[in-house]
């Protein structure tokens, strides 16, 4: 019998040490009810052993007031809680692209709001192998599906995102989602049991077999060639999700509702035992009472199942019925299943017997390991400047609209008109047009929100690719007017076990951490994702930021579109010879070869104080910051936005002498591309010197082309109308 | 010759469906309370040429497999007709 | 004059409606949840948009037999006002008090976004503070708002001038491009015979304040306060 | 008794089924360039007691007419049979 228990404990994905240490905590042979909860709590989508001891790298407070807990943190402006998490759903997209993300979006969602916020806004970045590849369409097209499909219904809307195409992401697709929700600080709820005799409600929909072992089993390895024993995926049901919204945040009115923790991953084995740890008392639960939508389920099977739409409430002895109402009312299961204790224990009962007895603390605190890094080898070969021998082409013309249809240059309006990105009123700046803002009814400030992360960048450099997206997200909220505030994280890497992936993963943290503190931003939450490899190796290290920033005055906000002729088109900050990394070198050369663009923290932190002085005096008609694609696609971008396309006419002597085409396509940072009314330049001129930025005043808008010049050049002139279809219906186009 | 394949793609057992639990309460509000469960599927009919009815029925295996069903979640049943 | 603005398990414009018209128009509004009857004493009802029984089955099937629908189903009936925006528009459909069917998008996807409506009647109680042929930008947000109907019954709709939105260009020609989801004679909003009752699948809620990027929606409840004052008069 | 009753819902003819269409060009890219026309359709397995076969087939007919199909643009059928 004991050597039976511990080949199951193997089987589900426990090491043989961690199979000691868990006999030295309960001094005897585990049951396997209390096995599988160990190799769900343990496992390292739930208790994080390989990143763990990282996160104290990170930075707690910063600039705004910030809440960093033991579930959804935030920050806090205003008396207003906004509370955000990104969460990875790869695996499961990669198997079921429809379900797997519909999912992702029903749990972040519930893991908002477990914090008592009501979700306001999601947010998804994507990332699939080549366009060119049948599966990696299908995926897409299933994803995007999947959560216009459960976002939708629940009444969240998909406000901004990302989506990048890299065959290194072939085999394994990246599927991170965000949520944002908001609530009055004191309404936020604890994610703990407390107070002896007080009741364990579930509420949600029922229990089934499906998901079970998810995470330890699908999160936690890596997808092997024509893998067989696929695990079970889950059907999202956004309709209870969006009655369980609406329930819970009524419960939670109500008062009677002293804690409340989301059944995600791991279902009731983390959501009791988390809660029973973090009130520093046990839980004493009755498996018979637990609404199942099947017969005759294992102890263990409920335990592990990963049923969606469901949450785990401590409620008030006397006001049970009071609760259990509410639930009922929008047509939810609502159901006593135990209750609070005061000694260290999580109790599981099953037909009168005690099926699973364990410390909640010891349960809570899985073991903590540190393997070995190596710098990869590869990193000398693909970083050696030999971008600088190739030859440029000589139609820049051509080039302009074979980026501007590219894949991963392209506008995303595919992608965001599939979602109600307006549902509930906020949405202020629209997707498409520069960094969504979202508003606060009855408030005059607001919210800015954005997703980052160049993985060929991390690739070539993660310690400097991981600092670039955090400057490019905070870049992103500035020339919108919103100051950064806080960030929460999806650190997406390759098995830990491999030297080389954890040396990525190290690298990427600590560039994270760093530019975090450098800027003041908090990290506020986050997720990590490991093993995403396939046969053909490990995704390229992709470290999504999700970054939220606010804005003063909500009416300030602007977007990246031209909107007025002859207005002056000036570029903020230095243009490098820099094409490393670039969209310009693997579309037009099928190079990936770095380094990738310089970021100097201090120039960006001038830059975002710059922007968002401008915008808050209002000097600013448009504004956008440069990414990828360089200057070209900025200006391509402002010119077709908007309502109307509108032309711009630029002469790029002042830039300085280079390459042309790192010029036009360089990717480097600390730039943005802002329009200015006539009566304004002066002031917006001096106002750039005093935060010593580089202010270079390129041209007008106006007309019906798009016309670069250099020394009186003509490099390129094209009619925007016809760079707008491009751009617009590549994506569609090529699907 | 001319064939139609007539194709029922259901949720495999043990799979939650949502839409069938929420039809069920919805029939049970109009009183039809005799029902105890439904499940809910997708059907297709697809207007195909082949060359005999054996290898019709191979053609539409395999646009069952790679297309109209997941077989993660999903199962199907056909019948092929001749038009 | 006060609104009711009815809550069905899945709706998710409710609160969007809510805030529109007692906020931002400044009239009495209550939300009516669906299991109840009572109308309490509204004088113009709002079926929102959203996803009632998530759409599940067909949009608005379920939602149709709501107890509430009985009640409002009497009050159109006796002249009241209603107004179903995009799943309400679904919900009036499917229980009959207005005729047709929205079938899904022909793009087969989800569409959010904003588009031009021209005003084809003024002299409905919801569109009266607009001028005939005006363009409004509104937006939707849809999975199945491809009008359908037989063709007579189409024929007896425009005669009877029961067409009240279609969907056009920003100069207001309504063209196959500017039709969005493939709805027959580019139908965005319908009343029924009598012009009590209407459908639209935009979303004026969405499109009633400066800072939404439009406010053509905010005249389309004003509209309704209008002609239901002017009633008011009149009957006095 | 128990039954289980099988109806198919499809779009009338006559009404455009973008859903068909996209289906039917996927197929054609999977190289399936036979296929001529695809329709969809929903399925239903509902289990429901009744006392005899013709009172099954009368409960069913019921269900399908007052919910599980709009007839302004759905036809349906079904069949019954013993569990
Ligand atoms: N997967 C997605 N979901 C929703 N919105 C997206 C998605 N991908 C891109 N977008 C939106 O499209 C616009 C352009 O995206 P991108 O070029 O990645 O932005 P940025 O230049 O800020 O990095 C932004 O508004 C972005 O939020
Ligand atoms: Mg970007």
């Amino acid at each position: 019998m004991p050597e039976n228990n511990r080949k199951i404990a193997l089987e589900l994905g426990l090491q043989e040490e961690e199979y000691q240490k868990i006999l030295t905590i309960l001094g005897r042979t585990p049951t396997p009810t209390e096995i599988a909860m160990f190799s769900v709590e343990w496992s390292e989508h739930c208790g994080y052993p390989h990143s763990r001891k990282w996160f104290e790298l990170f930075p707690r407070e910063g600039n705004f007031a910030a809440l960093v807990g033991e579930d959804a943190g935030g920050i806090v402006y205003q008396g207003t809680a906004i509370v955000f998490k990104m969460e990875s759903h790869n695996h499961p997209s990669q198997v079921e692209p429809r379900q797997g993300a519909a999912t992702g979006i029903g749990g972040i969602i519930r893991d908002i709001l477990g914090s008592g916020a009501r979700p306001i806004a999601c947010l998804d970045s994507l990332h699939f192998g080549s366009l060119d590849d049948r599966r990696s369409r299908y995926l897409l097209k299933g994803v995007v599906d999947g959560i216009a499909f459960y976002g939708n219904c629940v009444g969240v809307p998909t406000v901004a995102g990302e989506l990048c195409f890299h065959p290194s992401f072939q085999g394994n697709c990246l599927v991170n989602v965000m949520c944002l929700g908001v609530a009055p600080r004191e309404a936020l709820a604890p994610a703990r049991a407390q107070g002896e005799g007080n009741l364990i409600l579930y509420v949600g929909n029922k229990t089934g077999r499906d998901g079970i072992g998810g995470c330890s089993v699908l999160a936690s390895q890596e997808f092997g060639e024509g893998e067989e024993k696929r695990p079970s995926v889950q059907i999202g049901d956004p309709f209870t999700e969006k009655c369980l919204i609406e329930a819970t945040l009524e419960a939670l009115e109500s008062g009677y509702v002293l804690g409340i923790k989301d059944m995600g991953a791991a279902g009731l084995t983390c959501s009791s035992s988390e809660m029973a740890a973090s009130g520093e008392c046990g839980v004493e639960i009755d498996l018979n009472r637990v609404p199942v939508r099947e017969e005759n389920m294992e102890a263990w099977e409920i335990m592990m199942s990963e049923s969606q739409e469901r949450m785990l409430l401590c409620v008030d002895k006397e006001h049970e019925q009071q609760v259990i109402d509410i639930f009922h009312k929008w047509g939810l299961e609502a159901a006593t299943i135990g209750r609070v204790i005061t000694q260290d224990k999580v109790v599981i009962k099953q037909r009168g017997e005690v099926v699973a007895q364990i410390p909640a603390q010891a349960l809570t605190q899985p073991p903590v390991y540190d393997p070995p890094q190596i710098k990869p080898a590869y990193l000398d070969e693909v970083n050696d400047a030999r971008w600088r021998k190739i030859f440029p082409p000589s139609d820049w013309g051509e080039v302009l609209t074979k980026m501007v249809s590219s894949p991963n240059l392209s506008s995303r309006r595919w992608v965001y008109e599939q979602y109600d990105h307006m549902v509930q009123t906020n949405t202020v700046v629209l997707p498409g047009s520069g960094t969504v803002i979202l508003r606060i009814k009855d408030e005059k400030w607001g919210i800015g929100v954005t997703s980052d992360c160049n993985p060929v960048y991390c690739y070539l450099d993660p310690y400097r690719g991981t600092q670039i997206a955090v400057a490019e997200a905070a870049r992103n909220l500035a020339s919108v007017g919103a100051r950064p505030a806080g960030i929460t994280d999806c650190l997406n890497f390759g098995n830990p076990q491999k030297p080389d992936r954890y040396w990525q993963f190290v690298q990427a943290i600590k560039g994270l951490a760093e530019a975090a503190r450098f800027f003041g931003l908090p990290v506020v939450s986050g997720n990590v994702s490991f093993y995403n490899e396939s046969p053909q190796g490990a995704v390229h290290p992709t470290p999504t930021i999700g970054m939220v920033g606010i804005i003063e005055d909500v009416n300030r906000a602007i977007s990246s579109s031209f909107t007025q002729e002859g207005s002056w088109v000036i570029l903020l900050g230095d243009t490098k010879e820099e094409l490393g990394g670039s969209e310009y070198l693997q579309l037009m050369f099928g190079l990936e070869v770095g380094p990738p663009p310089e970021v100097n923290l201090e120039t960006e932190r001038k830059l975002q104080n710059l922007l968002l002085d401008l915008v808050s005096r209002g000097l600013l008609l448009s504004s956008l910051d440069l990414s990828e694609g360089g200057l070209a696609l900025a200006l391509v971008e402002g010119c077709v936005t908007g309502e109307q396309a509108m032309g711009v006419k630029v002469e790029l002597e002042s830039l300085g002498s280079m390459r042309e085409d790192a010029l036009l396509f360089g990717e480097s940072c600390g730039r943005a591309l802002v329009s200015v009314s006539p009566a304004c330049l002066a002031q917006v001129q001096s106002i750039c010197e005093k935060y010593e930025i580089p202010a270079r005043v390129l041209g007008k808008t106006g007309g019906d082309k798009l016309v670069v010049e250099k020394s009186s050049r003509v490099l390129i002139s094209t009619k925007v109308d016809k760079i707008a279809r491009l751009w617009t219906d590549a994506l569609s186009s090529l699907l | 010759m001319n064939f139609i394949g007539k194709v029922v793609v259901l949720l495999k057992e043990g799979v939650f469906d949502p839409q069938g639990v929420t039809i069920k309460n919805a029939l049970h509000n109009l009183s039809f309370s005799q029902v105890s469960r439904v499940r809910t599927g997708k059907y297709f009919e697809v207007e195909f040429e082949a060359d005999s009815e054996s290898e019709a029925e191979n053609q539409l295996k395999s646009m069952c497999q790679e297309l109209l069903s997941n077989p993660v979640i999903e199962e199907y049943s056909f019948q092929v007709e001749t038009e | 004059m006060k609104f009711g603005v009815v809550v069905f398990p899945g709706s998710n414009c409710d609160h969007d409606c809510y805030y529109a018209l007692s906020q931002v128009v400044g009239v009495e509004t209550t939300l009516l949840w669906h299991q109840e009857r009572d109308l309490k004493n509204c004088d113009a009802v709002v079926l929102p948009g959203g996803f009632s029984y998530g759409d599940y089955l067909r949009t608005g099937a379920i939602a149709r037999f709501s107890p509430i629908m009985d009640s409002i189903r009497q009050f159109a009936q006796a002249g009241g006002l209603v107004l179903g925006i995009c799943n309400g528009f679904q919900i009036l459909l499917e229980s009959g008090l207005l005729p047709g069917a929205l079938l899904p998008n022909r793009s087969g996807h989800f569409i959010c976004r904003f588009v031009y409506l021209r005003v084809e009647n003024n002299r409905t109680p919801f569109t009266s503070l607009f001028q005939l042929g005006e363009v409004l930008k509104i937006p939707i947000a849809h999975n199945q708002g491809n009008f359908f109907a037989s063709s007579t019954d189409i024929r007896s709709f425009l005669d009877n001038r029961q067409v009240v939105f279609r969907y056009c260009d920003s100069r207001g020609e309504v063209t196959e491009v500017s039709n969005p989801n493939g709805s027959l004679e580019s139908i965005a909003g319908l009343t029924n015979c009598e012009g009590n009752v209407m459908g639209m699948m935009p979303h004026p809620e969405r499109s009633a304040e400066e800072i939404l990027g439009s406010t053509d929606g905010k005249k389309v409840f004003q509209s309704i306060v209008k002609w239901w004052e002017e009633k008011e008069i009149a009957r006095k």
